[in-house]
């Protein structure tokens, strides 16, 4: 690539002059206040290089909702520039690039890690665990997702983001078509970031069947952890897929293969397969543990044990398996067999099955329970109809022959914001306020939290129950603009109008954020809401110790903090300390993640020697840690006793 | 984690503490993922498998006496990596040690004939860029060398650690681990000989 | 905070009919063919059955959570039931039978879209499908009539009553033809063809477009289909044939290079010859890229400071003075085809 | 270090697992190479050979039910080689089959 030095930072467009500005100012004041306030000592040695689940959890719910603004950012200004017919807000290139991160931004740095935040953070406390299988390697997760993150953001100010979609479809992102950097930051960043989820799955996944409570067994675990389970099974082996596609397509773009390409006989198709293996098994992935955080509330508010706890489970198991056997209908279009296009059609249908159970297992959960309407609860109760909508239509959707007339439409846009954002993001907003307590020590405010749900809950549907009509009227999606003679104007407008209210709803939550922290009451109890079902609740301090439980709880049936207080049984009485071996932080993970960032960043630009100068300096790291026989520590009974006795006041 | 209140000193060594045993199934799930990788590398490869464009097809170019030498060296080394294993039990470091340099000799010979083999594709002018074909046919060989390469690499870190530490819980799982990865570069490379060498050279 | 969930149902129910009452009906929904027409009516029938399933879940959300909302007395709580055989058995069945029912209809639409549509008089029986080859550049549509030998760009006119057997490629990057109002799309697709059955039984002027994203000049590849009576169909193949200038290679190439058709005020064109006696590009995908070669474009990064190109004209390039022409009748063109590059 | 050991033990299940590999190597390369049957019907055969001696890795050298884990081990690998059939059949045919093919040269 012919790249010169002048194009390196992108100028000329005032939208992004304005962001580099801001993003300069916000680089200058985060750095000047830690030096003021001298916390970067504090910030590396509590944060960066911690091991301990719940901090992990914390920095990648941070992440997420940095990068929940940025993608919204994106959104608005996409609904911004359909607002009307013929606006020139956003130029055809710029909208490319803008639609195409706020894509990749929405599935892989919001939802994958707000979630997997939440799993970190709650997983291990709901087994009843003092930390995770390999606490080192989550540490590393974390990063490589932070690097792959920052990568990724930093290419709409340096050098061009991709422009190809989030899909990348070949041969539209091969060189000849989107030349430019662009491509390669897609396929680099998501590259890292992939590789850091898949090591989130190993971890939890041998977490939760190894490292469980007493007492434990599978079918006593919480639903989420049951949903965070199966997820994770299916990050383990649908992750390796998408590492093997990228790694193909970087071949082709930087390296000279002609896998995906026009010459050399390439199949630009086996791309869109190979996307859709791993792009549906993903679409579990992040609605999965929506459908645990769900679980968890609304039996928590309902005052009742899951219904049909046994069918939930094997409702999962079943989607799991499923989800594997379904990516067909992301390409019905394609000129398939009829034989192909039917078994995939039936198989996506029968996957709304479990779905459907489920649905009706949370509405029986209500049943002839106590409903409090907390703001958790709403966001979830929310979620049924909204999810419902979205399901329907997949149903549709699934129907191949019906599909040709949907597929690339703002149907299909409608239908999957339906079904992504009831589930996954209300979830992740249920899922934050109902365990804010636990993280922080004091709730988030009820009243504010009530406005900006209901805000963003008719902002959601006005925004995206409008464009199931608009596809339905023709109006194919990705495209930059319009004509007036399309009749398209009004809904679009009525779309948009609901966009910033999603917008404005988002504020007021952050807005939430600050204002409970100043002044909502600090928790006394590990059990905030008073309600709560699962071994989370059971610490003895609102925010757990760095080793969660003094004495690991014991477990004897479904719900078992509930069944402690229903029985009267004081986990905390319990003063039998033994030394607690915990394990040490590290910093190799960080230095790691950031040489494979350099690395890539190198890749991108095709400067190959910085990527081998990266490389060398992974492998050394890895050297490094190889030889590290660091074994943790032990906190002393003294320590615990000091701790439990400060959180019993 | 380690819970060192977990210890069963009835175990093999590399079970023994809490810790071995959960690296031990942890590296069995990755080996779980690392099917999904290579059998997304052989499906591609299918995909491709004719796909040849100006280029040769395998049948012109793959050697079988080549093939056979790499697949005996490939065996073999995962017998004596084996035997690695079973001196382990037998708490036998310099048994260790003695059949874990000869796997990786072995290793590196397998390593050495697939290079000269791309070598000698790329004087015979094929190479990544020839058609999608042989693009695939050196990325899915190159993903299992590059493997292999780190295999070697890995396990002359722990003989190194091996040799001076001694075998403790620790040392053993990991040597134990790093077994495990080089039975299954054999169990790809099984595939690899069947499905791209055996079906390319009939016809 | 009931009172403000009910009013959220309500409303959801009622802006569906309000927005069907508010615009016209939606472009897939008013079929102007057979093909839309199975289309429409399956999935008419699919919204019906999600719709009673939605309408079921709202109604069943709505009783619960007025009934079962926490007040004083809680005497309709009762923790203990968690499961019931028969209602898992019920919402498993019922699921179960509706998408078999959705599922028959579907798989016989998709083997029935797989063929032409069935001709209502014993007359059209005897007629052939009208063969149009689409062909999808960066960002235009080519409409080729091989049997007319005549090719036009972003236009095309077919008969009424006929079904079309349009014959999908790409010369580059992915497309998928579509037009609404005839039905379904399907993919273009270089190096690959497919085949997309469609018929129009009215006449009209329909809106047809590209619904795969292809780039920055994606949002205007978009193209008129005219339906006409046979007779006007006839009278406007022969104006092309006695008016339209020869397509010339050269003039082909040109139109490969990325942009919008704008040699033209309306964007359209049309030609005598067809591209097809050089070049059919699901056999050969490589040819786009020869011809940029051919006419030194050159891709550039779209923040690149100097996009300009400097092609060469057709005097400066001695390939265009030699007769490139393909035979794809023969099943060895590949070893013709790639000589005759070289 | 109060393991049991077993020294002296022989490693019979080593050496018969290894000689059964080459001999299903050698068999499956002749019946590749100096056989003159189907294609289909030697791509079966081979394929089959391949799998016993995977399987044969999989426990024999590799241990794969040993250990408190074997179970749950031994479910993860054969799920995992679920998902591979899927990926490799699913690919296949959607890339060769329906009209995807119909343009490519061969």
């Amino acid at each position: 690539m012919d790249l010169k030095w002048n194009e390196f930072i992108i100028t000329g467009d005032p939208l992004i002059l304005g962001a580099q500005i801001s993003i300069l100012l916000g680089g200058i004041a985060v750095v000047a206040a830690l030096t003021y306030f001298k916390k970067w000592s504090w910030l590396w040695k509590e944060w960066l290089t911690s091991v301990d689940h719940k901090k992990l959890g914390i920095m990648y719910i941070l992440s997420a909702l940095l990068m929940l603004f940025r993608g919204g950012i994106d959104g608005l200004m996409i609904r911004t520039q359909l607002a009307k017919p013929g606006m020139e807000f956003l130029d055809p290139q710029h909208y490319n690039e803008v639609f195409s991160t706020h894509g990749v931004i929405m599935i892989l740095f919001m939802a994958m890690p707000f979630l997997i935040g939440l799993i970190n953070y709650i997983v291990p406390l709901q087994i009843g665990a003092r930390d995770v299988a390999f606490p080192y390697l989550n540490n590393l997760s974390f990063w490589t997702f932070f690097v792959g993150m920052a990568l990724f953001n930093i290419s709409f100010i340096i050098g061009g983001s991709p422009d190809a979609g989030w899909t990348g479809y070949t041969p539209l992102a091969t060189n000849e078509f989107s030349p430019g950097p662009g491509q390669n930051y897609y396929l680099l960043a998501i590259q890292i970031a992939g590789i850091g989820t898949l090591m989130t799955g190993i971890n939890f996944f041998v977490t939760i069947l190894k490292m469980r409570t007493k007492g434990m067994t599978l079918m006593k675990m919480s639903m989420f952890t049951w949903t965070s389970l199966i997820t994770m099974l299916i990050i383990i082996f649908a992750f390796p897929v998408l590492t093997v596609a990228l790694a193909m397509q970087t071949f082709d773009r930087l390296f000279g293969s002609v896998l995906f390409t026009l010459q050399g006989d390439g199949n630009p198709m086996l791309w869109v397969n190979l996307f859709w293996v791993w792009g549906h098994p993903e679409v579990y992935i992040v609605i999965l543990p929506a459908f645990g955080i769900f679980s968890e509330i609304i039996s928590t508010f309902a005052r009742k044990q899951l219904f049909a706890y046994k069918a939930m489970v094997v409702s999962i198991v079943t989607i799991s398996v499923l989800s594997f056997l379904v990516w067909v209908h992301h390409f019905f279009t394609m000129g398939n067999s009829a034989e192909a296009n039917s078994f995939f059609s039936i198989t996506t249908m029968a996957i709304s099955i479990p779905t459907g159970v489920k649905i009706f297992n949370w509405l029986f959960t209500m049943y002839r329970g106590r409903i409090t309407f907390t703001t958790p609860m709403l966001w979830s109760l929310a979620f049924i109809p909204n999810f419902v909508i979205g399901g329907v239509t997949g149903v549709m959707l699934a129907m191949a022959a019906a599909d040709y007339q949907y597929h690339n439409t703002y149907f299909l846009v409608s239908h999957f914001h339906y079904v992504l954002i009831s589930g996954t993001v209300f979830a992740c907003f249920a899922g934050l306020i109902y365990w804010y307590p636990k993280m922080f020590g004091h709730k988030l405010n009820e009243k504010i939290g009530k406005w900006a749900f209901w805000i963003f809950v008719i902002g959601f549907n006005v925004c995206f129950f409008p464009q199931y009509f608009l596809g339905l009227d023709g109006m194919p999606r990705r495209i930059s603009t319009y004509l007036p003679e399309d009749g398209w104007t009004g809904l679009n407008m009525i779309s948009t109008i609901g966009a910033f209210m999603m917008g404005l709803a988002f504020l007021i939550f952050v807005y939430n954020i600050y204002y409970s922290w100043r002044y909502s009451p600090r928790e006394k109890t590990g059990d905030a809401w008073g309600l709560g079902r699962n071994l989370e609740w059971a610490t003895t301090s609102s925010i757990p110790p760095h080793y969660n439980f003094a004495v690991l709880p014991e477990v004897t049936g479904l719900d078992p903090y509930w069944d402690m207080k229903e029985k009267g049984l004081d986990q905390q009485k319990n003063t039998d300390y033994k030394p607690i071996h915990m394990p040490s932080n590290s910093s190799t993970p960080a230095i790691m993640s950031a040489l494979m960032g350099m690395a890539a960043f190198g890749l991108v630009f095709q400067w190959y020697w910085v990527g081998i100068v990266g490389a060398v300096g992974i492998f050394i790291t890895m050297i490094v840690r190889s030889f590290d026989y660091n074994d943790g520590y032990y906190v002393s009974v003294e320590e615990i006793k000091e701790t439990e006795a400060k959180a019993n006041k | 984690m380690a819970h060192d209140h977990n210890v069963n000193p009835n175990a093999p060594l590399e079970y023994q503490s809490e810790a071995g045993r959960l690296n031990i199934t942890g590296f069995w799930t990755f080996l779980g993922a690392e099917i999904a990788l290579f059998s997304t590398l052989f499906a591609s490869y299918f995909a491709l498998q004719s796909r040849v464009g100006d280029g040769p097809t395998s049948i012109e170019m793959f050697e079988a006496g080549l093939v056979m030498i790499m697949t005996m060296l490939l065996l073999t080394s995962s017998f004596t990596c084996g035997l690695a294993i079973h001196e382990m039990r037998a708490n036998n470091v310099k048994g260790v040690i003695a059949w874990m340099i000869i796997t990786l000799i072995l290793g590196a010979g397998f390593i050495g004939y697939e290079l000269y083999e791309f070598v000698h594709y790329v004087h015979e002018g094929v190479t990544l860029g020839t058609s999608a074909h042989w693009s695939m046919f050196f990325i899915l060989l190159g993903t299992h060398g590059l493997h292999v390469s780190i295999g070697i690499g890995w396990i002359i870190l722990l003989l190194i650690q091996l040799a001076r530490r001694g075998l403790t819980p620790k040392t053993a799982s990991k040597v134990f681990i790093s077994s495990l990865y080089w039975h299954f570069l054999d169990v790809v490379w099984i595939f690899i000989f069947t499905c791209v060498y055996l079906m390319g050279m009939v016809n | 905070m009931l009172k403000k969930l009910k009013p959220l149902s309500l409303l959801l129910f009622l802006a569906l009919p309000l927005m069907l009452a508010g615009c016209s009906t939606p472009e897939v929904l008013d079929p102007k063919g057979p093909v839309a027409s199975q289309q429409s009516d399956l999935i008419i029938l699919s919204i019906i059955f999600m719709l009673t399933i939605v309408a079921v879940v709202f109604v069943l959300l709505t009783i619960i959570l007025v009934k079962y909302r926490e007040r004083k007395d809680h005497d309709k709580y009762s923790p203990e039931l968690h499961g019931s055989m028969l209602l898992e058995t019920i919402w498993t069945i019922i699921p179960i039978i509706i998408v078999v029912i959705l599922a028959v209809p579907t798989v016989r639409t998709i083997y029935s879209l797989e063929e032409a549509p069935q001709p209502k008089t014993a007359e059209a029986a005897n007629e052939d499908p009208l063969v149009v080859h689409a062909t999808s550049i960066n960002w235009k549509w080519v409409f080729t009539y091989p049997d007319e030998d005549i090719e036009t760009v972003n236009y095309l006119h077919i008969p009424i009553h006929r079904p079309v057997e349009f014959k999908l490629t790409s010369a580059d990057s992915m497309a998928a033809l579509w037009i609404p109002s005839l039905g379904g799309q399907k993919y273009n697709m270089a190096g690959m063809q497919t085949t997309l059955y469609l018929q129009a039984d009215h006449v009209g002027t329909y809106d047809g477009r590209n619904a795969n994203f292809t780039g920055e000049g994606f949002n205007e590849q978009r193209f008129k289909v005219y339906a006409d009576e046979e007779a006007d169909y006839q009278q406007w193949v022969e104006d092309v044939q006695n008016s339209a200038p020869e397509l010339t290679q050269y003039t082909y190439d040109n139109l490969l290079i990325p942009g919008v058709y704008d040699k033209t005020d309306d964007g359209t064109a049309e030609f005598n010859g067809t591209h097809l006696q050089w070049i059919d590009h699901s056999k050969d995908a490589n040819y786009t890229l020869e011809a940029w070669d051919r006419l030194g474009y050159e891709p550039k990064n779209p923040h690149a400071k100097d996009k300009s190109q400097n092609l060469l004209t057709e005097d400066e390039i001695p390939y265009y003075q030699q007769d490139n022409t393909v035979d794809y009748s023969d099943e060895n063109m590949d070893s013709e085809e790639h000589a005759s590059h070289e | 270090m109060s393991q049991q050991t077993k020294k002296g033990h022989f490693p019979w299940k080593h050496i018969i697992g290894f000689l059964i590999s080459i001999a299903l190597t050698l068999v499956a390369f002749a019946t590749a190479l100096w056989t003159d049957w189907s294609s289909t019907t030697i791509f079966i055969i081979i394929l089959i050979f391949a799998v016993i001696q995977a399987a044969l890795q999989l426990v024999m050298f590799m241990h794969m039910t040993e250990g408190e884990d074997g179970g749950l081990i031994s479910g993860n690998t054969l799920f995992g080689f679920f998902i591979a059939i899927v990926i490799i059949v699913g690919t296949y045919w959607l890339m060769t089959s329906g009209h995807m093919h119909m343009g490519m040269s061969m």
